[in-house]
């Protein structure tokens, strides 16, 4: 595996490691067992990670030309099938590298954080997998209304701990888990779920996830001879979107772009601190959060804003350092997509392709319906995750919506009976 | 007054709260409480959105005083409209300090503090390695720099930070965030000891919460006690329906009090008393 | 492919096509394709399958070892992941193959019965892969209690008819499916759930579902250089059962076990009509049921028997008739686990794995959990689906029984909140 | 009177009702009044679990049947109290013939169909390829088989049908399954035709109706009418609150009268009336 960020962990002016003194030595510590085992291979860990991908994780993901799309468009255009993972998304990618990182660091206990509870479950199975005990922080809000990820990480024997401070919701689950890893920097391992956070995790959780567009570069030129016009993929931290992209940035024929969620709106609450949208890289100003500089959603004081979108997993108001930098230096287009745009895409998927996408990734989708005349003839989508989870975000927000693409759902009224 | 001269009557008490906590007025009344108190030194949290060094209880005193409506420029009219007599800390986290003003970076938030009369800065989420802006801002208009030493700090960090720190040094008790217990640590007496022949003054927090803690501490040799969490609790805890306000001032200032003697008479039992 | 039964279907005397006239032809003209295209590779049929199977299915699916489940055996224990398949069971495989027979057929139309809604999922994701009209039978008690499947099939583009005839489950939707074949047969081609039926169904499914056993048999020597000891796989109409032993079948060293489904109890309530259990293959005598001889849960008349159990997919009182014969014959060992059991296999393997298994497969690991001292050094076990589809199903059964290996589930009750 | 001699007088009306529904003593009356309404033959369902060579109307017939407690045992017993004078002709599914007795195989449940007088069988689930058992039984007991020929049955199938049958043979008049219809198919034109030069009598079913469907399908060829849904649909009616039984009853006869007033016209003014 590559990097090419500097030591310190800077892209360009982002990155680095803004976090309480106290977390100094926890992330001195993962940054040399990172570049030990995870840039120098030691003890076999790269070759053990990979395996276990292959093995436990279901590894290589297809490239699977969708049939349907490419016809509508008339552009070849491939699907990479990170939802046929285990778990269902990319996340574990990043999961399973991470806990296996921490048994070779010899840590005893992992935490990580969660907000609608992907990343929690991932992380929920690579601990059970690898037989070490973990603690997820949840906000209650999240938990009420996540309530089978819950279960899913409960049923592989992680504790979840209900985060009640604040308005119970991500961003508050991440500054718990960093309390309790304040405190337990000795035993314990932060898994954190994307690539953000201080140095080392977005170099870290990027080489981690960069298996995407290793298998996916050669697999394109297997499909077709050669690279591809455009690679597509949605953007929350970005940990789907860096992964899919690492391997092609120095390709400069192939176009990167990172799709954001527009949510409902691309302006801005500053009074009420409420940002309608998750679009960081394209609406949010320079700043520092969650211990690294980067592209945040903020207030002119600089106060973090409650950020939103109808996808919980891109429903967050900062983003990588390395994306924020790609985009700045040019090598990256941050677009963006909004709700309605979204809900159609997930419908439109499901009905052409038999694939139903995470609301995450349908936004991605949307940009290529709206924009597939500039994208070139061969175009690859990163399908981060299935859509089984947003089942009920769907039936609710359609309903809401009245979108001519969507299924009748009558059936259900004729027979009777409450929501999903 | 400058913090090397709230200092200089070798023991100082310090206690925190978050400005504008729960509301501008009432915490007006509550800083002043302290002060009248005893406190030799305020740190004054201006509240951020994401404070992932506090413990819970300060997070819910950050999340009423933003509820409340405390923002940058609000927090400077608080500090202008203070009248205490100790010399004011503000304790917040970087990206505050880095948004502040039209041109980015730390330099106009320094100046604007500076104006109203700030003392120095405490800036959990900075490490020593970024600092050098801030510290040339803090230069520049006469601004002290606190930083924290972790009971894990040791070696080049902590060199860094030796560098670049004036004022105080906030000597941190044990691991974890901030939030009271019920004990002194033992590791409160090695962080102690690395930082012993520092030139600047050595106060400690993180979980004090009594008067015998503070007199534990001092007379293990710190200079001063930094006591936030159980002075927030207060505030949580509210007043009587009569007189809320009132009711809370009076019991922050019995606590500074409480503390206060507690540091007095560790400084007089312990070894500070026989060095010079 | 390779086929064991003779010309006619008949696999010693189970199998045949005892089906209403009406239906004849077009069950001659499937027998005519299947020879032709499955058997033959007419016009690269299998070609096509294979490729499909890889891209959109992907094929293949690991064969993991179990590290926890090795070590507590103290045997090495190997999961053959088809809870990775799209669409999350091995289902996928056989959907997948009828579909893309019938676009070879030039069938305009597909069409299905479904029970909890899994074997509706797959065809749904095939049709609409495959780009064919779809409508699938479903009884409305099933409906209402297997929503988000039935929403899944309408996302996908399929029609999902509510069958309101008799007790309005599995059984009735499957003779509704069977009344709708014999009015269209022309344009429609009729994609059985499992290996049953009229031939060819029952030899057409299992050949399509042996790409489990074709992968796994080579995995196994991969792995450990030898086949191994035992293959376990639950059996309800037995798809995934024939599809894990087919290849293995001629290996006498390796020993071929069919999970069933104990339910409640082995007992009949004759009177009732009602068998608390879905053991066709151990409790059920030879009959006649839905165009083939096979093994039934029936009653001294001949009266097909209510089945039970608490995994909705092995809730049937047939059972393919290659298995019956299997059976018979001494090749296969057709064992049972109880209900109890299944959900404490299901907590077992989510804990200490990271798989959490459908609840059908759960079976399977009971029966390892019960016998793993009998059954060698090195088994595999089928994980036939995943189990997400019945988180909702496990939290009601496992508060019923108060199951020690079952997480507690305070969190919500602290948190407020109702059910899933 | 056998099936050969019911069709002797050259058509015949052939009612099903399902026995036992939706219970036993109503049933019988049922079957009475179609017997005094004029069958010819009567298709005396044995309802099974799994019928699924029915439409929803028999369908649910079966289940009423079922619910109200019929069994083979019980089948055979009702037979034996029936009071007609139309031969009974069983219809039911291969796996209650196949279980019926101690030993396995179908010889046992025709044994005691012969005992208690039922004349034929049909099982439409039962293909040619498979009949060799049961035909073998009905040849020991003197019972007819009879089987249905699809609109779609053609070549070598039709002549393993033609070896097998005997009584009479069932033309399906359409695709699909049982129920009643409006139209006549033009397939039945086609089916009647292929089985022209059998020497057993042609009786169409599916979908028969109205005296009109029937006289029209007499007139086009057939020897007879099998009419089953629209009186299942009666049964499934019911009758008013004071006389259920002899409302329903009385609405049979009538439907029969219907049916069997057109067969007969059909016949009068059919092709047949021509035919030796
Ligand atoms: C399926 C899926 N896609 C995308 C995301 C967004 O995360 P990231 O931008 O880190 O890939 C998530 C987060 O939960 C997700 O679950
Ligand atoms: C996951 C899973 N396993 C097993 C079965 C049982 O079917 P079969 O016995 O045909 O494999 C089902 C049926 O729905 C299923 O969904």
């Amino acid at each position: 595996m590559s990097t090419k960020e500097s030591r310190d962990g800077k892209f360009g002016e982002y990155g680095g490691q803004y976090v309480p003194e106290a977390l100094m030595p926890a992330i001195e510590e993962l940054t040399e067992a990172y570049e030990r085992f995870v840039l120098e291979n030691e003890d076999g860990f790269v070759d053990e990670f990979r395996r276990r991908m292959r093995e436990f994780g279901g590894r290589p993901t297809p490239l699977q030309h969708a049939d349907q799309l490419s016809e509508r468009y008339d552009t070849d255009v491939y699907l990479k099938r990170e939802d046929l993972l285990h778990g269902g998304a990319h996340k574990l990618n990043n999961a399973l590298g991470q806990v296996l990182l921490a048994k070779y660091m010899g840590k005893e206990r992992i935490i990580a954080e969660t907000g609608a509870g992907q990343h929690g479950t991932a992380t929920a199975m690579a601990a059970a997998h690898l037989d070490m005990p973990c603690e997820i922080y949840m906000g209650e809000t999240d938990i009420a209304r996540q309530r089978p990820n819950v279960f899913r990480m409960r049923l592989n024997g992680s504790e979840v701990n209900p985060v009640t401070t604040g308005r119970g919701t991500l961003k508050e689950a991440i500054s718990e888990t960093m309390r309790d890893w304040a405190k337990t920097v000795e035993n314990t391992h932060y898994v954190i779920g994307s690539v953000v956070g201080p140095h080392p995790f977005p170099a870290m959780v990027r080489d981690f996830q960069a298996l995407i567009s290793e298998e996916a570069r050669r697999q394109t030129r297997e499909k077709e001879g050669r690279l591809p016009d455009a690679v597509l993929a949605c953007a929350g931290g970005g940990s789907n979107t860096m992964g899919a992209f690492h391997n092609f940035v120095p390709d400069e024929s192939v176009d990167l772009y990172a799709v954001e969620a527009g949510g409902s709106s691309l302006s801005v609450d500053e009074e009420a601190g409420v940002a309608p949208n998750s679009a960081s890289l394209s609406t949010g100003e320079e700043g520092v959060l969650h211990g690294a500089r980067t592209r945040v959603l903020q207030d002119g004081d600089g106060q973090i804003m409650e950020s939103h979108s109808v996808s919980a997993g891109l429903d967050y108001a900062g983003v990588g350092p390395e994306l924020a930098h790609l985009v700045d230096t040019g090598r990256v287009d941050a677009v963006n997509v909004d709700d309605d745009g979204a809900l159609e895409a997930f419908h439109r998927l499901s009905q052409l392709e038999g694939v139903i996408p995470a609301l995450e990734t349908a936004h991605a989708f949307e940009y290529l319906e709206e924009h597939h005349d500039d994208l070139g003839e061969f175009v690859v989508v990163n399908v981060s995750g299935r859509g089984d989870k947003d089942l009920e975000t769907v039936i609710e927000e359609t309903a809401e919506r009245d979108l001519s693409i969507a299924p009748e759902m009558d059936l259900f009224r004729e027979i009777g009976g409450g929501a999903l | 007054m400058t913090l090397a001269a709230a200092f200089a009557d070798d023991l100082a008490f310090v206690p925190y709260l978050v400005a504008g906590d729960p509301t501008f007025d009432d915490s007006l009344a509550y800083i002043e409480a302290l002060d009248r108190g005893g406190a030799d030194v305020i740190e004054l949290g201006l509240p951020f959105s994401e404070p992932i060094a506090e413990g819970p209880t300060i997070q819910e005193g950050i999340v009423r005083a933003l509820d409340g409506g405390m923002t940058t420029e609000r927090y400077f009219e608080f500090v202008g409209a203070l009248s205490v007599e100790a010399p004011v800390v503000c304790m917040t986290y970087y990206n505050l300090i880095y948004q502040c003003g039209d041109e980015r970076g730390p330099r106009p938030f320094v100046e604007r503090a500076a104006a109203v009369g700030i003392a120095g800065l405490v800036v959990p989420d900075l490490p020593p390695e970024e600092a050098g802006p801030l510290r040339a801002a803090c230069d520049e208009f006469g601004l002290d720099l606190i930083f924290i030493v972790a009971p894990t700090t040791r070696g080049e960090r902590l060199e860094q930070m030796y560098e670049h720190v004036s004022g105080y040094v906030y000597v941190q008790a044990r691991l974890g965030t901030t939030g009271a217990r019920d004990d002194v640590s033992e590791q409160t007496d090695a962080s102690l000891a690395r930082v012993a022949d520092w030139e600047v003054p050595k106060a400690v927090g993180f979980g004090i919460k009594t008067g015998d803690h503070a007199e534990r501490i001092i007379a293990a040799g710190a200079d001063g006690v930094i006591v936030g969490s159980v002075l927030v609790d207060i505030v949580a805890e509210g007043g009587t329906e009569d007189h809320p306000r009132e009711d809370v001032a009076a019991r922050l200032a019995e606590k500074a009090e409480e503390l206060k003697g507690g540091a007095v008479a560790g400084a007089r039992r312990g070894t500070r008393a026989e060095q010079p």
